[in-house]
């Protein structure tokens, strides 16, 4: 225990040494965040600055081993430095697909020589990934999908389309589903690696609802990709998947924390005041209904962390949260867009910089359907959990 | 009156439903303006042909060269409106101002609404201040000068504002801020000296402004009703235009939910037709279920305002909140339903639910809506 | 036009000199209501009287042909007798299954013989029904049912079981699916009428959870059936049966009107004032949002009944009224608890007459479930409105 | 502290679980004490087993010869209950009035603990006045007469009142009506003369009393805590109250959904297992969904009592209004699940949905707690 106190002093006194005042503001957007790669460039010094303390302390990817470029941080040691970071509202020095779902792909099925190569281009930031799942046509039904490698000895030519692929624009290598037996429908996918720059890789920006483009498109014709660019055994790609599903459905969840489960009902309210008005009776009832299950969700969100450290949590318990949390989430955009009316009706003016509440709140509706719908997490629960019948 | 159609509805309803389809079609009308980046958010060439249609003069009495017919056919034009999301002036024109200028003197009807009538002009109103709808309380001043008056505040949410040839105003002619009289409602010209708009465009692509009024001069024959007395023609006006607001509601929930269950019979996943499954089968028939509910309270209220009958503010409020609960559901749906292509600009869904979110807000929402009717029915 | 305003001058008269007082209260529940049949008494000679009066001018059945004990009245004069009853809040003289149920049966299939004689006894309310059709097992799966009558020449032999027989235990005649063809689903079912004291006929009531017994189990145990006591053809009862679902449908949909859709809100206020409290803020908007769906739900019944009349209602639709009508009642008795707060928990004090605010919202569970569940009533929606697909 | 059960208390939950699933079963004791009608509504016998198993003093400190647990551990054992409807005089006696006599005199604790802790004592808590819960408000006053009080008011939704050894009473010492300051518990035996009950059977079958007290003398010994300073002793009280009732209520509502799911798996329809149908299945999960983030409300809002964390009073109320609405949600889907037979006497879940209305009112339904979760987060 005493261990663990020295660890925090020190923690809190390196951050208050290493983290500038500029990186202790709320992340607005993901503007505000350093995603890393061969195309990205700093916003400020102050992001340079302290992504470079944290990389070199391996703090970009606490958990992980040092051998990967990781700090090597127990779990205990891991939530002290969560605590003492967010305790002064410090952001992320680093996000990226490579660390939410690559990185834990690889840590449990990557070879060595993996590990060391591609954690370690993640750990520094070096290199900017995306991921390749869904297909038009696919959808929630994922191992429907058709993009096929074709076996050429040494390698596979890889054809075919994937869609929501995250900044695919802005990515410098993607992680695939690729097909490579049509004759099995699970065992013939292989999770394969490879450079968006290799010749026969395009990708289109689709534009949102919202009015931003943060997935693409994504074109494979005649795509060279070595034979020794894939993780888990080639066929086998699909294991890797599901448990890259189940480890997103954990983080998407919202684990807890955050502003999404967070209450509203107070800042409503000053809200109101400053624009010069009071809450109506009736939205004051809707939030105080709201606050009532984020504050609830929000208890279940600490009860999953605490569960799931000690593997006292179902194992489909992630869909159940998932479910619960993104549908609370649409929620509470809904009743920020009433109590903030007509000014947050604005698309692009100063006042809400460039639309904001309208935008953030269009966002939120993709929450429920990213990452598995909420009818298949329904689903999930019903078969997994209930185990009701299936048909 | 049955609440159905009678034949010249049908006729009027068939007529409106064609010519919506056709030249105010989302690709023709909104997503043409949108991406054009148009200052107004609409088109007077179809403003127009609405004015040929005679739809600009549905609210206006024969004598004044309307059609003198009521808020149930204003509304079936507003139906359509809603089911093509087609951007025009209707609603704050042909309702909300047609109706105030009806209470207005000979002059007054003579200056406007010929050119209403014609689709030439376009008329705006001036109502609220802040971000939200709370008519009962009104700070704009008008203060007598000379013969005349002189206007000073701040209006938000003046659709149309920058593109409007006149704008109605309430202003406080008397009494302190929360006080039901003293209010005098004014028709401004859009060149009146002082006036000045702030222009953002809205999530539903069509264009606001934040007016500012300082010291806006204008002579007496501005005034629309009696001064001190426009508390009644503001309510008559309010009414007439949620109403209106609502039955497009109820446009805009037909439509997402027609789009949303012809997608229904269309996409497969896990080899089935979505349409198979149980779980969005019954979703879809309890949507349904609700349009239904929220288009009778609709008519209802439409026909008690025509029939002048005193519990035509509560229906109005009752459908104003029942059709603002069901179009929410009806866009959610639709856009959950229509999974990730759902979220693309490249289909219309998501359109519903930007003018479903900015109509929901115009003239009260829900909850300012669920309020009225708990203190009208006394509780 | 004129002569309807005559009829209404003289329906008003004569119901000022037919309708005692006593008979203008609002009915607090069925034993309000005269039931008619062999076992009946009046409960008062108020109740005597004015169903006396009511049967003498076919008055129970207004719209019935006179040939058959009603009144003959179109449409147009119906309409008016029902506003000059309610406008007094005049009880209906007589209520029966015979009246709701199997007299429409009979005036669309029955012979020329039946309806002189059944429908007859039915004004009259010398003769009381019941229904039976669900059996266990088969619920909201009717033509499951087993029940069966062997062919025996002149007569048939039933055998079986019913349950959900509206008070079998007070009613003098039973109209019944049974089975006459084992080989065919649908066309093997046949709609009979027998004697409730033909040997071999026993009723067990039901509890309810409201502690009322308004249901019987019905038992078959060689019961002799003449050949000639059915309605429509043998082996087409379910298109008799088919045709009283609709009409019950209609029916319960509450066809607007009636408590079941008046707005509570101003209600529940005094209620609340007169336990000396007020209400909470929170209930308050709730019950705003009850009565703006009461409110659209009552305009919704009008509309409904409007386009029956002329044939523009979706012949499908009186399975919508009946599902937002049944769950907006459930809605409504929630609140009525809650407004009610611990004095509507009384199970049998005298404050509560007996407890008529719990039993009565617990009966209103059923709304959802008699007469086609809730469910059905969503699956008919999606089949025969929407046209989605089915499987 | 991790919000799911250490070692100890997973072993009182297994304990808790076999005890009650075995001895306080539906049909040994709610329906057996039905039936016969008894004026108690609950077994003596269980309750002292309850005695036994060491159930009553759980939150009696060990000083006074309790367990000294917390309100993680009450609510174990009220969630075994709920999850049976196991009737039983626990939330009155060992939870409300053993918390309020937790800060009573020696002489009180001495007085009235060791028959709680055997369970041949029973008490009862007396708060209510008029049919909604509103302990904002205590006008029973309690006048100085020689050296102790004279009590003169009515209380209503008193549980177990006409059953209990002594009953908690909460009265007004000074101040007026609404005042938050001036109030005083009184513990109050039964045998105190000018104290009349009207018992009531309640729609679960439990007996509750509307409480007259006309001019009840008590010395100055049965005061609890201080005079005119019982607001804080009552507010503890009600808090251990309300998050045992929710514990409760966590039971019945996982007892509702456990038989529900059950019923699902073995009823056929349409030659399918009901709870093959989607729509059924969907419906349970989601209700599955909030019967697990209500459990952790719960246990969150013990924890913070145990750690008596200033939050917790709205934790406290957050876990009373979610419970309320997903008990209710459980129960009602039970019922319609069950089709028919749901509706019939004969079958269990009736009685589910009997409990949690009677458990929804119990100090404060869901409206009541919403409220206050507004105005504790300042708006």
């Amino acid at each position: 225990m005493a261990d663990l106190d020295i660890f925090r002093t020190e923690t809190r006194a390196w951050l208050e040494a290493n983290c500038p005042e500029e990186m202790r503001q709320p992340v607005r957007d993901e503007e505000d965040v350093y995603w890393g790669g061969r195309k990205a460039s700093f916003k400020s010094d102050a992001q340079k600055s302290w992504f470079e303390a944290c990389a070199a302390k391996g703090y970009t990817v606490p958990a992980w081993p040092k051998a990967y470029g990781g700090a090597g941080l127990g779990a205990a040691e891991a939530k002290i430095l969560r605590e003492e970071m967010s305790r002064i509202g410090a952001r992320p020095p680093l996000s990226s697909f490579g660390i939410w779902m690559l990185g834990p792909a690889l840590l449990k099925f990557g070879t060595e020589e993996q590990k060391v190569h591609y954690l370690g281009e993640i750990a520094r930031g070096e290199i900017r990934w995306c991921q390749g799942y869904s297909e038009p046509g696919s959808g929630s039904d994922l191992v429907s999908m058709q993009t096929f490698g074709e076996d050429m000895g040494d390698h596979w030519v890889v054809n075919g389309q994937k869609i929501w692929t995250s900044y695919a624009d802005e990515a410098d290598w993607i992680f695939c589903l690729v097909r490579t037996d049509k004759t099995n429908k699970y065992q013939g996918i292989t999770f394969m690696l490879f450079d968006m720059e290799t010749p026969g890789v395009t990708t289109k920006p689709i534009l949102l609802i919202s009015g931003n483009s943060p997935f693409c498109e994504t074109f494979f014709d005649d795509v060279k990709v070595p034979k020794d660019q894939h993780v888990g055994e080639i066929n086998r790609g699909w294991d890797v998947a599901k448990y890259l599903l189940g480890h997103e459905r954990e983080m998407i969840s919202g684990a807890g924390g955050g502003d999404r489960t967070a209450a509203i009902g107070a800042t409503m309210k000053r809200h109101a005041a400053k624009e010069g008005g009071e809450l109506d009776p009736m939205l004051r009832a809707e939030l105080a209904m709201f606050d009532i299950d984020a504050l609830s969700y929000s208890a279940m969100g600490e009860k999953f962390l605490d569960e799931i450290k000690v593997g006292k949590a179902h194992p489909a318990q992630p869909n159940m949260m998932k479910y619960a949390g993104t549908e609370l989430n649409k929620r509470r955009h809904e009743l920020m867009m009433s109590a903030g009316g007509s000014r947050s009706l604005e698309w692009d003016s100063e006042e809400t910089s460039g639309g904001k509440p309208s935008r953030g709140w269009l966002r939120t509706k993709a929450n429920s359907i990213e990452g598995g719908t909420s009818e298949v997490m329904l689903n999930v629960i019903s078969k997994r959990i209930l185990e009701l019948p299936g048909d | 009156m049955p609440l159905y159609y009678d034949d010249d509805q049908t006729m009027l309803a068939d007529s409106a439903r064609q010519f919506m389809a056709e030249e105010g079609a989302i690709k023709k009308q909104l997503r043409h303006w949108r991406d054009a980046g148009c200052k107004d958010g609409f088109g007077h060439e179809l403003w127009k042909q609405f004015g040929e249609m005679g739809f600009t003069g549905i609210l206006v009495s024969e004598d004044d060269g309307g059609l003198g017919m009521g808020h149930v056919e204003a509304g079936i034009v507003l139906e359509e409106i809603g089911r093509n999301l087609t951007p025009s002036p209707f609603l704050t024109s042909s309702v909300l101002a047609a109706t105030a200028l009806g209470q207005g003197s000979d002059d007054l009807r003579g200056r406007y609404l010929p050119g209403l009538l014609t689709g030439e002009s376009v008329f705006a109103v001036a109502i609220d201040e802040g971000a939200k709808h709370r008519p009962e309380r009104i700070t704009t001043r008008a203060e007598k000068s000379g013969n005349g008056f002189k206007l000073s505040g701040r209006k938000d949410f003046v659709i149309h504002g920058a593109s409007a040839d006149m704008i109605i105003v309430a202003a406080r002619t008397s009494g302190s801020d929360a006080d039901a009289d003293g209010i005098t409602l004014f028709a401004v010209p859009r060149d009146a000296a002082g006036m000045n708009h702030d222009a953002v465009r809205l999530v539903d692509s069509s264009v606001a402004t934040h007016m500012v009024l300082d010291g806006v001069e204008l002579d007496g024959g501005a005034v629309i009703g009696e001064v001190d007395g426009g508390r009644e023609v503001l309510n008559r006006m309010l009414n007439a235009g949620r109403i209106g607001a609502a039955a497009e509601g109820v446009g805009v929930a037909r439509g997402a939910m027609d789009m949303t269950v012809d997608y229904l019979k269309q996409r497969k996943q896990f080899g089935k037709l979505i349409g198979e499954f149980q779980a969005l089968q019954h979703r879809a028939a309890h949507l349904y279920s609700e349009v239904e509910i929220s288009r009778a309270a609709v008519i209802k209220a439409q026909q008690l305002l025509d029939a002048d009958a005193p519990s035509a503010a509560l229906m109005v409020s009752v459908a104003k909140a029942k059709v603002g609960q069901t179009a929410g559901l009806a866009v959610r749906e639709g856009v959950q339903m229509h999974g990730g292509i759902g979220m693309t600009d490249e289909y219309d869904i998501g359109l519903y639910m930007k003018r479903d979110r900015a109509l929901q807000e115009f003239l009260g929402d829900v909850y300012y809506h669920a309020e009225r009717v708990a203190q009208i029915s006394g509780y």
